[in-house]
């Protein structure tokens, strides 16, 4: 089971939220599976249709509830279903990363990574660097008992 | 029947007393309908009073300012006890106001700031505040640990916003309580009543930010110039009083009713609202914003942080 | 909203049950509120494991189902199919519990993970709102801007489809660029002969209405439904009446300039740019004539026998409304006087292209004679300047498609007219890509010993009667100087002003040059981000006549796509605006790539349900959280998170 | 003696007087707390340079644009700008709308009804009881004359409370003719209502009352004001003149080079702390030559001045300062009245110059660098110092207000008249008033005292032996 905040981080197993769109990042998430390519299970996918629809309140929602970190993921800069959209969020998770700092949350603790359809291999390299990561950072302050 | 009012001033600038002062010879007018049991500012009441009157005694119950101390926490908790309809009044009350970014910081850090490391405060002894005098033993009381506003604390009826609330929002929202109502004032965004709203042009798109006082104002909706207004992201009523001024929306009235994380969502729109750029360009842009909390959470950062700076030692 | 959820719970086989206790998935989810009934099953795609569903909607009254299986790339459809016979298909959702789980993870961890996945699934689904797709009326009727060769192309196809055509072309005659052209490469027909016929089709097709001298002035609407402003400017001159004997124009007593020549011809104020103009008829130049108001001339009035001329007429304000839009407003040339290296262009032996095309032309300001316009003489030596402009970051960064062809003929034209005369033509390198193209160049180089010199011009300047030309020879490495007395350069492409204005009126975008910026550039190379405006020619981007005869058609195809159904079908998955709470601050307005959301004159934001793409990225902008997506609504997300953390 | 301060007691935050009685019951000493703090200095730290203006002002609601002002100063100063004249005019004018009204909120609603009440029950110790004795008319005319005032601060700050207008380099809002008429008529109003306020209290100076309360304190201490080139009082710019307990001129500086005149010092029972004379030093709350102790307020100011910068106030700070500096705590009052009305004229000026509706109201800041803002405060010296980054975000603030300045003074004031007034362990709720009405003279606002506020209902604990002998709470 998992260890409170605080607890030796051995044991730690982060809890982490992943926002992926459904044109690349999610379709890249399925490519990893029917490649067969473990990686940790601490990440639990959201699937939105473009990476542009996730809210920085939603970010903001998932650490007030105490996730360890949120992943998002979506299609290359120039590949996106809609144009645009992974750039906005792009600026929007530069801003939130200012932000996380400010408010004492480290914004390694974020991460928003491109990832295309046929990279399956990618999906499950960031999503292991990034498990590791948190777990180095431990567990989030803001984790509930 | 009059009803009967009570007014307390917890941790704010007693900014929201005087707007109450400042509706002027409508205060006289209204004394034939109203009558104030407790008002600590304006008349003479001990708390004593107001814990001898009987359990929702009182009609309308304001509470101005934010709880810094735990004797602000206890009279909250007395005004709730004793009145029908506890009304957040102001800023303060509501989402902790512009002192709330004191959150950003820890009680040690202000000390140090105010009496250690203060240019003006030689201080050899390093002296603090609280720690005990030698000769006589006063004590202090405690400064909490961080600011939290009334809904922390106890349930609230009803909400007056604003830094202070000003008079077409007090007026509405006073006399929709002496009628029994909790639900008054607007629910669109600033835009809505802004005095540039004809000015916005069919796309807006930021190239670079301006600070207000970095720009010659063109009069023009100050998105469109470049220069952050947290009009859209704020509940209408004021009238744009600060634009009327050629000086930005910051925010004082809070969010509009759907929004609750009042920063987040107008952080999110300046983003989107970023023009063709470079990655690096880009960077850059977002740099020269500087202060994201100070910015976005000028008066919600209570909200932001309720138990404080998180401290995330990694 | 869904009360009854009933979730099943595929084994794949070993796929997914050999790693995860589906089990337990099942026990786990009995217990979750909303959830009635759960259950496992071998292979939930095979019959069998449909009719289980079936079956058990039926026996447990269930009003939403989840499907927790394989991707839902792979069998959302599938599930969707069984449910709709039984309730609305959105309350169908599968849980990826295949791809992104028992694939990828091991025992413990991935049943816990699946059961995470599954109850966010169901959160999802209860906050999921009955959907049937959106049907949108379509006007069979189209727009198409611009009268050059794409315009007339798309306008004939559409037509000749049986659909009805608006033309507008802002000069007064149609015919365009390659109405100006002398002969065309590869095969060097005559530009003339070859569209005239075109020309006059449109003028006499039952479903085309030609408005020449006119302008779009306003458009707004949505694909399907746009409803346009265009305005007729008076012409001064019955366009039924005139019979074209030209008398008006021998009484004219004001000559100008003639645009259609380049400006290197002169003609009188009321006029005919060229005769085999479409519509065949005279124009008054409001500037240059004495007539119009204060009235000190009606020379030509008095000379009209059809009395046909009639100073009162006013400009008019057509309404049309159509379902699709073809953008077809051409090109320009890059201004000459950019080219501060080549003298401004500003010497009379210093010309570009098109004037050159002009020069050649028989209808045109010499006759069809080369000459040297400083003296009249005939050019004994021409210097063919190529990428004046283009493939240049000081200029163009890009490359005019057409200049290494157009280059080539007007050299071969050259000698062709000046048998002893001596060509040169400077260039980066040559671009021959289209049919016959390269066998064309060949042939000049060859066969009419033109001098081609592998290298960029770097100064032109005059030296007495001669016009010198300083470069280099990329290829010995020597430096070359030609004392020449004649230059052509050959300007870059750029797309027109008028071109900003109409993407401005379509709220589509522009490009590096002012051309177009088109949907996809390899999947939608004809269409605009927002549907039912489509683009031809070289306003999208520089080309041939070719290539924009094929677009022309191309964008005249997905035209009569559009219009072959009554109505237009689009997934329901939009945003809906919550117009009361609106404030009209019009973030949304800015980010939709769609001009979906538009500006309603009450100032609050409207979602064109047609045009949305369902992307959410106004969603996660509005400030005031007043746009949802249905289905994917943030409720609906909040709860996930809620239920992942 | 041990003292122990029951719970409920160190719930109250805000003023709080702790008297202690020898076994005689009289009174041994006395100190004022000011148990409050929000940390302005902390958190302004890390903001934007032109939010300071509407940052500050939250320090306090009823000197919003004493704060505004001086932090608009600071970063002229702070960037290195000068504002054009009319900017400056507008500013001025803005100001002395506030003194007008402040000094107006005082003397009706506050401190005042001390001295025209006198010692009456305290249900009636409040704006209701004014209105009784000197009728629902005269009610109006202060209600009225605020409201005026705070309309002005409105038409030239962009609000009433919490001004917005004033930006580094001037001002972003100016006045056309419409409102520069308006203003002129309501300052004209105001300066009658100003001189019927001042008929008023002198009927109470001319009681025996009054000598009494004059006699209850008096301070032998510096005195501290901003004045202008002709060392008139001037409220919004100046230079800083500090006189000698016998009025001789001590120093005349640079507002900007106050920090090198003064030092704060630190006491473990406050968290306000005690400024003094650096060149004097800290001698304990001690007054005369010798004690680096300082006020500054009304009083401070005219006795640190030669005189008003208008007609009418002129003649009135000639009689007051017949017999040279004036030391009676409680003459403060009368000081405050001829500012209401120097006030109220010098808006009446300035309505009238024909500057005041240009519209060149702002010029461009430079390079943000370091700034010092000094403004006189309706209750004295106000000074906020930032440092600035090249990016123009505070680096450091440095806020030393009014209230502070007088800190030390109010805390032997207190003494003073407790020692007057009580004997004999005889105390009473009138005889408190008296104390508190020391207190009240300097119309303490301990919410930019502490940067904080509430309304400081002030409690008083009086001990014995080694217990609380008797608790009294009162508002401030």
């Amino acid at each position: 089971m998992r260890k409170d905040a605080g607890g030796d981080d051995m044991g730690f197993e982060p809890e982490i939220v992943a926002f992926l769109c459904n044109w690349c990042a999610y379709a890249g998430a399925d490519m990893a599976g029917t490649s067969r390519l473990k990686y940790p299970a601490n990440v639990v996918p959201i699937k939105v249709m473009c990476s542009g629809r996730v809210d920085p309140e939603f970010v903001l929602e998932a650490f007030e509830k105490g996730a360890d970190g949120v992943f998002i993921g979506g299609c290359h800069p120039g590949d996106c279903h809609y144009v645009n959209g992974n750039i906005r969020t792009r600026r929007r998770v530069e801003m939130l990363k200012k932000l996380l700092e400010q408010m004492g949350i480290n914004p390694r603790r974020l991460r928003l990574e491109w990832v295309s359809a046929t990279e399956g291999a990618k999906f499950a390299r960031v999503i292991k660097e990034f498990v590791e990561e948190i777990k180095e950072l431990g567990p989030s302050p803001l984790r509930r008992k | 029947m009059k009803k009967k009012i009570a007014m307390y001033w917890g941790a704010g600038c007693g900014g929201c007393d005087v707007s109450l002062l400042g509706i002027h010879e409508k205060l006289l007018e209204l004394l034939d309908d109203i009558e104030i049991v407790f008002w600590p500012c304006a008349t003479d009441f001990k708390y004593e009073d107001l814990e001898k009157m009987p359990d929702k005694s009182i009609d309308i119950a304001f509470y101005n300012g934010a709880i810094r101390t735990s004797e602000n926490e206890e009279i909250a908790k007395l005004l709730r006890k004793k009145s029908k309809i506890l009304v957040a009044y102001g800023s303060c009350a509501i989402e902790g106001c512009i002192i709330g970014l004191a959150n950003l910081y820890d009680r040690e850090d202000i000390f140090r700031a105010v009496y250690l490391e203060n240019e003006t405060t030689p201080n050899k002894e390093k002296i603090v505040p609280g720690s005990r005098d030698k000769e006589e033993e006063l004590e202090l009381p405690e400064f909490l640990p961080h600011l939290k506003v009334l809904s922390d604390v106890v349930e609230v009826d009803a909400v007056i916003p604003g830094c202070p609330p000003t008079k077409p929002v007090l007026a509405e929202a006073l006399e929709a309580l002496l009628s029994g109502k909790t639900e008054f004032g607007k629910s669109v965004a600033l835009c809505d009543e802004c005095p540039r709203k004809d000015t916005k042009p069919e796309k807006i798109e930021i190239d670079r930010f301006y600070r207000w006082h970095e720009k010659q104002d063109d009069g023009k909706c100050f998105l469109a110039q470049g220069i952050i207004c947290m009009g859209p992201a704020t509940l209408a009523g004021c009238g744009g009083e600060c634009i009327a001024a050629n000086i930005p929306c910051t925010g004082c009235m809070g969010p509009p009713p759907k929004v609750r994380n009042q920063g987040a969502a107008m952080l999110s729109a300046i983003a989107s609202l970023l023009g063709e750029m470079d990655e690096e360009k880009e960077k850059e842009v977002i740099e020269s914003i500087r202060d994201m909390v100070g910015t976005f959470y000028k008066y919600t950062t209570a909200k932001l942080l309720p138990k404080g700076r998180v401290k995330d030692e990694s | 909203m869904a009360k009854r959820i009933g979730v099943f719970i595929c084994h794949c086989g070993v796929n997914i049950a050999g790693v995860v206790d589906v089990e337990k998935v099942a026990e786990e989810l009995r217990k979750y509120p909303g959830v009635v009934f759960a259950t496992t099953y071998q292979y939930m795609c095979s019959d069998p494991g449909q009719n289980l569903i079936r079956q058990k909607i039926e026996e447990e009254n269930l009003d939403a189902v989840v499907v927790a299986a394989c991707s839902p790339s792979m069998h959302e459809e599938t599930f969707r199919n069984v449910c709709k016979d039984y309730f609305n298909p959105q309350r169908c959702e599968m849980a990826n519990i295949r791809e992104q789980c028992s694939w990828v993870h091991e025992k413990e961890e991935a049943t816990e993970k699946a059961i995470k996945i599954v109850k966010a699934t169901v959160e999802k689904l209860k906050g999921n709102e009955d959907l049937t797709p959106i049907y949108v009326p379509v006007e069979k009727k189209c727009l198409v801007i611009g009268g050059g060769i794409a315009g007339i192309q798309a306008a004939l196809d559409i037509a000749d489809a049986g659909y009805e055509v608006i033309l507008v072309e802002k000069e007064p005659s149609i015919g365009g660029r390659m109405a100006q052209l002398s002969e065309t490469f590869p095969t060097l027909d005559c530009s003339q002969c070859i569209l005239t016929p075109k020309m006059v089709a449109v003028s006499r097709h039952p479903k085309i209405k030609l408005m020449a001298y006119s302008e779009v002035i306003d458009i707004s609407g949505y694909v399907g439904n746009f409803d346009v402003k265009i305005l007729k400017k008076p012409r001064y001159v019955d366009e039924d009446a005139c019979t074209v004997c030209g008398d008006c124009e021998k009484a004219c007593p004001v000559i100008v300039p003639n645009e259609f020549d380049m400006e290197k011809k002169p003609r009188k104020a009321i006029f005919i740019p060229f005769p085999q103009a479409v519509p065949s008829t005279y124009t008054i130049d409001r500037e240059a004539c004495l007539g119009l108001a204060p009235l000190t001339c009606a020379e030509c009035r008095e000379a009209c026998e059809a009395d046909a001329i009639n100073y009162d007429m006013q400009p008019q304000i057509v309404e049309e409304k159509v379902g699709a839009i073809i953008v077809a407003t051409g090109y320009d040339l890059y201004d000459k006087s950019n080219l501060v290296e080549y003298g401004y262009g500003e010497d009379d032996d210093i010309i570009t292209s098109l004037e050159f095309e002009r020069m050649l032309s028989a209808s045109g300001p010499t006759g069809g004679n080369i000459i040297k316009p400083s003296t009249g003489e005939t050019p004994k030596k021409i210097v063919f300047v190529q990428c004046a402009g283009s493939r240049d970051k000081q200029h163009m960064p890009y490359c005019s498609s057409i200049c290494c062809m157009y280059t080539a003929k007007h050299a071969l034209l050259y000698k062709h007219h000046v048998p002893d005369g001596e060509a040169y033509v400077f260039y980066i390198d040559i671009r021959a890509t289209g049919k016959d193209y390269e066998e064309f160049i060949n042939n000049v180089m060859e066969e009419e010993r033109i001098n081609y010199i592998r290298g960029k011009v770097a100064k032109i300047f005059r030296e007495g009667d001669k016009v010198v030309v300083w470069g280099v020879d990329t290829l010995t490495g020597k430096k070359v100087e030609i004392k020449a007395d004649l230059v052509v350069l050959a300007m870059a492409i750029v797309g027109r002003k008028e071109t900003k204005e109409i993407a401005q009126l379509l709220k589509v975008a522009t490009g590096v040059g002012g051309f177009l910026k088109e949907s996809h550039p390899k999947l939608k190379p004809v269409e605009a981000l927002s549907r039912g405006i489509y683009f031809a020619g070289c306003s999208q981007a520089p080309k041939d006549i070719p290539a924009t005869v094929a677009q022309a058609s191309a964008a005249a195809s997905k035209v009569l796509a559009l219009f072959a159904k009554d109505k237009l079908e689009k997934d329901p998955m939009v945003a809906v605006v919550d117009e009361e709470h609106c404030s009209g601050c019009g973030v949304c307005v800015s980010v939709c790539p769609y001009g979906a959301m538009q500006r309603q004159p009450n100032g609050k934001a409207k979602c064109i349900e047609a045009l949305c793409e369902g992307c959410g990225t106004c969603a996660a902008a509005c400030p005031s959280n007043n746009i949802e997506m249905r289905n994917y609504r943030d409720e609906q997300i909040e709860k996930m998170i809620e239920v992942i953390i | 003696m041990k003292v122990s301060i029951d719970p409920i007691t160190r719930l109250e935050g805000h003023g709080k007087i702790e008297i202690f009685l020898d076994e005689k019951g009289n009174v041994e000493k006395a100190y004022m707390q000011i148990p409050e703090l929000r940390g302005f200095e902390m958190f302004c730290r890390g903001r934007k340079a032109e939010d300071m203006p509407i940052i500050t002002a939250r320090i306090c609601g009823v000197c919003p644009e004493a704060h505004h002002m001086a932090a608009a100063k600071a970063l002229d100063d702070a960037f290195n700008v000068e504002p054009p004249e009319t900017a400056k005019l507008l500013r001025e004018l803005l100001y002395n709308a506030y003194m007008f009204y402040d000094h107006c909120l005082h003397l009706y609603y506050l401190g005042g009804i001390d001295v025209l009440l006198g010692d009456v029950p305290k249900e009636e110790r409040n704006v209701i009881g004014l209105i009784k004795k000197f009728g629902m008319e005269i009610g109006k005319e202060v209600v009225k004359h605020r409201r005026y005032a705070m309309e002005i601060v409105k038409m030239l700050g962009g609000r009433e409370i919490h001004p917005v207008a004033a930006v580094p380099g001037g001002v972003s809002k100016g006045i056309g003719e419409d409102e520069r008429k308006e203003i002129e008529e309501k300052a004209k109003s105001c300066i009658e209502f100003a001189k019927t306020s001042l008929s008023i209290f002198k009927e109470v100076f001319e009681s025996k009352r009054w000598n009494e309360l004059l006699g209850l304190d008096s301070l032998q201490t510096y005195y501290m004001g901003l004045v202008d080139k002709n060392n008139h009082v001037n409220y919004y710019d100046g230079d800083i003149r500090i006189v000698t307990p016998s009025g001789k001129e001590f120093a005349k500086i640079k507002a900007k080079d106050i920090l090198n005149h003064i030092e704060e010092h630190v006491e473990e029972w406050t968290y306000v702390k005690f400024p003094y004379l650096k060149k004097v030093g800290w001698k304990g709350f001690v007054d005369g030559e010798k004690s680096g102790i300082y006020r500054v307020g009304p009083l401070a100011r005219l006795n640190a001045a030669d005189g008003m910068n208008t007609k009418e106030a002129m003649k009135e700070f000639e009689e007051f300062k017949k017999d040279g500096v004036v030391h009676e705590t409680f003459a403060f009052y009368h000081a405050r009245l001829i500012e209401m009305l120097n006030a109220a004229e010098r808006m009446y000026d300035l309505a009238r110059h024909n500057a005041i509706t240009g519209t060149d109201i702002r010029a461009m800041p430079n390079e943000p660098d370091e700034g010092i803002g000094v403004v006189e405060a309706a209750r004295g010296v106000l000074i906020h110092h930032y440092k600035l980054n090249s990016h123009g975000i505070v680096e450091e603030a440095n806020l030393i207000v009014a209230t502070t300045n007088n800190n030390a003074a109010i805390n032997m004031s207190v003494a003073n008249a407790a020692k007057k007034v009580i004997k004999k362990g005889k105390v009473d709720d009138i005889i408190l008033n008296k104390v508190e009405s020391a207190f009240r003279c300097y119309d303490p606002c301990l919410a930019c005292a502490s940067h904080a506020l509430g309304d400081t209902p002030l409690v008083v604990n009086i001990y014995r032996g080694n217990k609380l002998y008797k608790r009294l709470e009162k508002n401030v």
